[in-house]
């Protein structure tokens, strides 16, 4: 602390080398939570000090660094380069697990494409909200196919490039019917409680890859 | 009481002055450790010459002061008191081989260790506060910027979740008609609470036929049904300590009794 | 928001050049009060930089200048440089007025640690009030260490970031004169003569040797 204050007679009778002026803008600039006029500046500085000057000069070193010494109104800040404004937001990335209402609706797209919201919601015998739908186009995941030839000419849906890209399917032909699902023993880990597997599934199997081919078809 | 004047006459001017500004100013000292630092000063050599014998006497001088003045003095300025009495006396008696314990010396070393050791620490703590600091000679940036949170969420589905929740959808009318059929079937539930209410009377060995419900015995599809239950109901009663089974050999009846 | 994610996509591929680096490493410094580590640098600077590397040559360029990068503990700040203190009353805090106990109590924390409350007060002479302690870790100069592996596992205290950079130390090893303290043996946990070494008290004086090791050295 003793120093400066040395430093500061010093400077009653000699004006501080510019150099020196160029390092107490920047401290000052720094340290500052305002921008900082160059009166101020002057008014904290020594005696004797060309604030203007010291600026120019400390504007020139900033240059292309990154941060700035920027001008607001007759004040003066440093001030991140623009171009690195993108430091200043952290990103987190949170992977989460899709919705099961989002994951039935679009393994109905899968299967059954192309599909309409009414037929959807006849498969899954719940009404499809409107943010599932669109958080599986947001995805990129389902599109909008053809519009169907029934009255009304609903607009159907289809999966997407990106979709068979992430499940690692060529086709989206090459998804397991129900009856290989039920091989590889994925359809018993989930009999509705309290029901027991019986005989009748097999008739259901023939149905659907009868249904899907066809709507494979095209 | 003579002993003391006879101290009293071996403190100089200059001593007396001191610990009477030490008694006035006992409220600010930080315990006995500090009056002895204190006190040490006025030895005017390195804390390592230091004369332990000489503090002690001073200490001692000074609680007396204390004493004569009426002032109360706490607890732990009176044991350290009696404490450089009796290392006193360890100091200027031959040392006796039969005494157990450590040397008056031995003390006297670890009390100058311990003097030393806290003006050292005051040292620091003046050192430490007379450096640079931060918001009084150093500063910080004063316009700082707030990094701002993205939070980005993806989504993600493996290719079971997919096929589950396709199988899930379909199997729900698939099993429609099976719920109907609960009437067939005897759950391990009821098996529990039927066995419950018997087993109090099961002493003896008993085939685990005769504990199947009533009426489930003929219809094959119900037997099958009811022994299933009633079998995994059996075992579990035994885990839970209330039954014991037995089979003596392959396809033999099963039988239980109560666990005593 | 565009361009900074495609920016971020190409450095998968190719890092920035150093003197881009460089420039980041300046402007996530200047806008923030706290100190910085190497791994929040990295995580907020596109992929494959190396921000030790960066902080190197940051450091020397602003050597001599008004603000200058210091090192703190394993993170990295800018501050104004200490003889143009006198610039910045203004900005000056004024820092709660510590008693001397406290002052102390810091001191032989700084000095001893990792450091029980009963280590302090045999330092001390006197009990260690409450008030102290609270007021050293409501400042943050202060925290829990590891308990001590002697009988009543107590808490030991060790210093902090805060302190460091507070105190401008880039670590607890600078500690002004700790060196000659250690080798004059003051830093030493002598127990009185007389008092019985139990099977406890040899445990402790290795783990505290181990533990003040651990903690002095990088």
């Amino acid at each position: 602390m003793s120093e400066p204050v040395e430093k500061k007679e010093e400077s009653l009778f000699e004006a501080a080398p510019m150099g020196e002026q160029e390092r107490m803008i920047e401290a000052v600039l720094f340290a500052s939570a305002e921008p900082v006029t160059v009166r101020e500046l002057e008014a904290r500085m020594p005696h004797g000090c060309d604030a203007a000057e010291a600026l120019v000069h400390v504007r020139k070193l900033y240059e292309g660094r990154g941060v700035n010494l920027a001008k607001i109104g007759d004040a003066w800040a440093m001030r991140t380069a623009p171009d690195l404004g993108f430091l200043m937001q952290k990103e987190t990335v949170e992977t989460r697990k899709l919705s099961r209402a989002a994951i039935e609706t679009l393994a109905i797209i899968a299967y059954h494409q192309p599909v309409t919201r009414a037929e959807i919601e006849e498969i899954r015998g719940v009404s499809v909200s409107r943010g599932t739908v669109d958080q599986l186009l947001e995805m990129e995941w389902i599109r909008f196919g053809r519009r169907k030839m029934t009255p009304g000419r609903p607009v159907t849906f289809v999966v997407t490039q990106n979709f068979l890209d992430h499940f690692g399917l060529e086709n989206a032909r090459d998804l397991p019917g129900l009856k290989e699902l039920r091989s590889t023993g994925l359809l018993e880990n989930r009999p509705p409680p309290g029901s027991v597997p019986g005989p009748g599934d097999v008739d259901e199997d023939d149905e659907r890859n009868e249904g899907q081919s066809e709507l494979f078809e095209d | 009481m003579s002993e003391d004047l006879f101290e009293e006459d071996r403190i100089s001017v200059a001593e007396r002055v001191a610990a009477e500004a030490l008694i006035i100013d006992v409220d600010g000292f930080e315990g006995p450790l500090d009056v002895l630092l204190t006190l040490s000063r006025t030895q005017k050599v390195d804390l390592r010459q230091i004369s332990i014998l000489e503090l002690a006497h001073q200490y001692l001088a000074f609680v007396e002061k204390v004493k004569v003045l009426r002032l109360e003095l706490a607890a732990d300025y009176l044991v350290m008191a009696a404490w450089l009495a009796f290392l006193k006396s360890r100091l200027l008696l031959p040392p006796d081989p039969t005494e157990e314990g450590p040397s008056g010396a031995e003390l006297a070393a670890h009390l100058a260790f311990q003097l030393e050791r806290l003006q050292a620490m005051r040292d620091c703590a003046a050192r430490l506060m007379g450096r640079d600091q931060l918001g009084r000679d150093f500063f910080a940036r004063g316009q700082i910027e707030v990094v701002e949170r993205v939070k980005k969420v993806t989504y993600t589905a493996s290719l079971l979740d997919l096929m589950q929740g396709y199988a899930r959808i379909r199997t729900r009318d698939d099993f429609r008609p099976f719920i109907l059929d609960r009437e067939s079937v005897f759950t391990m539930e009821q098996a529990l609470e039927r066995m419950r209410g018997l087993i109090g009377y099961a002493g003896d060995w008993t085939d685990i036929v005769s504990y199947l419900p009533e009426g489930w015995e003929n219809d094959p599809v119900k037997r099958r049904s009811a022994t299933a239950a009633t079998f995994a109901a059996s075992l579990e009663l035994v885990k839970e300590g209330h039954l014991e089974i037995r089979q003596t050999e392959s396809f033999a009846p099963i039988q239980l009794r109560k666990r005593t």
